[in-house]
């Protein structure tokens, strides 16, 4: 698998789900890849620990996640209504493993 | 290309003979009409030598970073050399080469093999406009930060912050290359849904509309009385407005209280001073360059220094003065004013920071009428044959007070106006109606438009 | 369940299996808890876009993980054989929904 | 308690008859000895003045904030009174407070109250003792950091940074709670594991052992003959050594080249001067008062400003003199050198920064004597009856070059002892027996770590 960065995908502002019809085109970036490069000690002492059971009560995460770091501002868009409408940290601009 | 004129004015300044025939050419135009000046010997002489320089050709670019150092510059020329209508005819920005003519395709409407009207007619250009700009990151975040700040409600009285509205709009048109915002701008349409997104394209409810419809030619004469607007020259405001003038990185608002139809004995502005009064009044501008070779050490309580030669002078002759906050000079004056380029100088390194765009609407306009004014003789009823530069001087008035739009959503019978009527206009109604014509009957320019669509 | 927040836990050297062999104890902390109440419109169009198939040659994370977002330095031990050893960035020092 | 001394210093400033009369006594003691000072009416007559003042009776407190500037108001005032042995009895350092009474717990020895033997058999203290401060954020910090300092080879052939080693251990000493530091460094043992344990808490391969064993009187002369150590004083140096003083935020370092056993001509220092030499031969310090009365202005290119009064002074009296990187006055030379306090104001803002903590390795050594010489008169065999006053003591010298540690791993035989030995005395061999049994067979020492170690 690829590492942790940056994919894109153009999606029709519709299909993202948040109730906006418009027929407008975006590109949404989005972060994906693999991370197991970036574990630290903290990740080796933290699985030992859940092996053993001394950590239970709550799910941890003894991985580093592949997330955004960065978002982009905003991004406007026209509706079916001719209404115009802005939504913030739609698309990542950066990715970690964090 | 011409060079521009920041750096035809470099390097004149390198050379002693043309930087001496400039100095001399300013004080010839400083308060002086045109006949006077060609009158006059050696103001003659150095328009002759000058007219060999580098700076006599040089123009200024839309949206360049010393956008308005260059205007000054230019008008500091042409402003004795073109009076009135001549204006019209002369435009400050270089012209549009033909860098578009990719995207452009002239050709396809005079040939007849423009697209084919059944794919066109499924789909709606504008709204691939928006999706080629979303798909760049530039053109995107521009387009987003305009619509955000234009969307904005202030509160439930005001509708926007229009000034705002326009500054972003203008960096959209200034930053963002020619092939997104035409194709968002001048997208063909063939139903309303496609014409109303076009019409939206500004959000002119926002930057276009207003309460009410001002008289065109007033809204012109704003332009035109704007010192900056201008360029340096006479201001003669009719009542009481402001003037933002940036100079250098430095704002300097002077605030026009009453002028009188006359020139009228500049009641404080000559107290204290050891200059003759005569001349003050007839020629402030000569005053000032006065000044600035002999600093009135005597009035303001430290001598002038280098860096401000003639910030003491404007303070000398100021009737009220005051230094704003961010380093605003606010002049209020009750008589004619002139401001030659030097008066620029006054308060550069004042070490203010907030530097606005310039308000260069008249040059901007000026710009319009030098390339869409409709013409008989050519082909294309375009004074140069070029409708890349009719289509760039419309999109390069959008952000300021003369901003054009769509009037309506309707997807072929294509009119475009400012946001303004020739009601009210007394005995200058036919000048009125000419000056609304360049805009809503201009053919011109709605062929410029029209061929843009279809070449898409 | 709590929000995302640092635990700690008491833990001889040997437990944490990075092949020390000492009998000190030391303070482990690590990150744990809920981040549900910290996504973003990014995770919402992420999810919708996953749903709908658009996203899924590679697994995505479209909810926030509860990762520690700041080390402690480090922690000096004296092993079973009187050597003194030091591990870097063993335990969390702050965490966060990102 | 007492006041400190900077504190004291303020409050005497602050106050015209105490600031003048310690101005004479300052002058008094520089360059006299207690005879000659004694025998002056005027230096009586401001000593018994000060003996009413808070500077009289003022302490200070180790690893703080200004420690270095009260050590040298301290010793300003009480080196002219406490000669050669007398040092022993008077520490620059307020007495320890009964605060850490709870748990010490110093009544469970003599009653045999204490803690269960068969508990304490089967547990390592010492293990405990790291359990416990490795669950404290800060401890944990600082001993992590001293030890992976102490720990980090430089190189194939040095083991580490025993100056960076020592500072980090006088931080762990100086910030870490007592409760903390003397469990680790005092926890009893029933066993090699554990006692080994302790030896190594300072990681004695960086801290303590050398390769070379020094002789003990030459360490400990090593630590007197340190101006800093001693506070404002006299400088023999015997060899070509360094010496590093910290003024105010400056660094004075004295490097003396050689000294001669009596008072040598310096060669150099009296040229270009105006005053006469034999008055700056007999009393260099004088000279330094006079220098910063009447600057010598035809000596430096610049003549002294306020913010640096004697600097000049010092220029002008060096025969070497070089200023550092880091702003670090080098000053070579070949005579019996004095610094009266006001020398120390020399530096004070020249505006350097790297500060290092003050080494001040006698008044720690002072201290030492004062509170942990073995006593006959009492019944804890300690000057005062005080355990922790010594432990302290014994504390505040690690991280110097008198560094003490335990010298085996026996878990009940206690000897500590300074990285040195009396071999190679000469005829000083029963001073520096004398010396190094106040280590190794002192009861007091011995009692008060038996006594920590048993109540806990």
């Amino acid at each position: 698998t690829r590492p942790c960065g940056l994919r894109e995908l153009e999606v029709r502002v519709s299909e993202l789900g948040l109730g906006y019809a418009s027929e407008e085109t975006v590109l949404f970036r989005y972060c994906a890849g693999a991370c197991e490069a970036a574990a630290r000690v903290y990740d080796l002492g933290l699985r030992r620990l859940r092996q053993r059971r001394r950590v239970r009560r709550e799910r941890v995460r003894a991985q580093p996640c592949c997330r955004p770091t960065a978002y982009e501002d905003e991004v406007s868009f026209l509706d079916t209504h001719s209404r115009y409408h802005t939504v913030h940290e739609l698309s990542a601009r950066e990715c970690a493993c964090v | 290309p011409p060079v521009d004129c920041v750096r035809a004015n470099e390097l004149c300044a390198a050379e002693s003979n043309c930087s001496s025939r400039y100095r001399t050419l300013r004080q010839c135009l400083a308060g002086r009409d045109r006949n006077t000046m060609l009158a006059n010997k050696e103001c003659q002489a150095a328009l002759e030598v000058l007219q060999e320089s580098p700076l006599y050709d040089c123009r200024c670019k839309r949206g360049m970073k010393k956008e308005l150092q260059c205007l000054q510059i230019y008008w500091s020329i042409h402003l004795g050399l073109t009076e009135g209508e001549e204006f019209y005819e002369a435009s400050p920005y270089e012209p549009v080469t033909a860098r578009l003519s990719d995207i452009f395709r002239l050709a396809s409407i005079f040939s007849g093999t423009g697209a084919d009207p059944a794919v066109s007619a499924k789909s709606n250009h504008c709204l691939d406009a928006a999706k080629a700009c979303n798909l760049n990151d530039n053109c995107k975040k521009l387009r987003s930060s305009y619509i955000s700040i234009c969307n904005r409600e202030i509160s439930p009285t005001e509708r926007c912050n229009r000034r705002k509205c326009h500054k972003a709009l203008r960096q959209f048109f200034d930053r963002v290359p020619s092939e997104y915002t035409y194709r968002m701008l001048f997208c063909s349409c063939q139903d309303q849904a496609c014409a109303e997104r076009r019409r939206q394209t500004i959000l002119p409810s926002c930057s276009y509309e207003d309460k009410e419809k001002p008289n065109c030619l007033e809204l012109r004469s704003l332009c035109r009385t704007d010192h900056l607007c201008r360029g340096p020259g006479l201001i003669h405001g009719q009542r009481t407005r402001s003037y933002v003038l940036q100079l250098g990185v430095c704002m300097l608002e002077l605030k026009v209280l009453h002028a009188a139809t006359k020139t009228e004995d500049p009641v404080n502005c000559n107290r204290d001073l050891a200059q003759p009064k005569q001349e003050m009044r007839e020629d402030p501008g000569k005053y000032l360059e006065y000044c600035k070779e002999y600093p009135p050490s005597r009035y303001p309580p430290t001598p002038p220094t280098a860096s401000q030669p003639s910030q003491s002078c404007l303070k000398a002759c100021a009737l009220e003065r005051k230094v704003g906050r961010d380093g605003a000079l606010l002049i209020s004056t009750r008589q004619r004013w002139w401001l030659p380029p030097e008066a620029s100088l006054a308060v550069v390194g004042h070490g203010c920071k907030a530097a606005e765009r310039p308000r260069s609407h008249w040059s901007r306009l000026a710009d319009f009428h030098a390339n869409c004014r409709a013409s008989y003789q050519t082909l294309t009823s375009c004074p140069t044959d070029n409708y890349q530069a009719c289509l760039g001087s419309y999109a390069g008035m959008i952000g300021f007070d003369i901003t054009p739009n769509y009037v309506d959503s309707s997807p072929t019978g294509i009119v475009v106006s400012p946001w303004c009527s020739c009601r009210g206009s007394g005995n200058m109604e036919e000048e009125c109606e000419k000056f609304l014509k360049d805009f809503t009957e201009n053919p011109c320019l709605r062929n410029a438009i029209q061929a843009f669509g279809n070449g898409t």
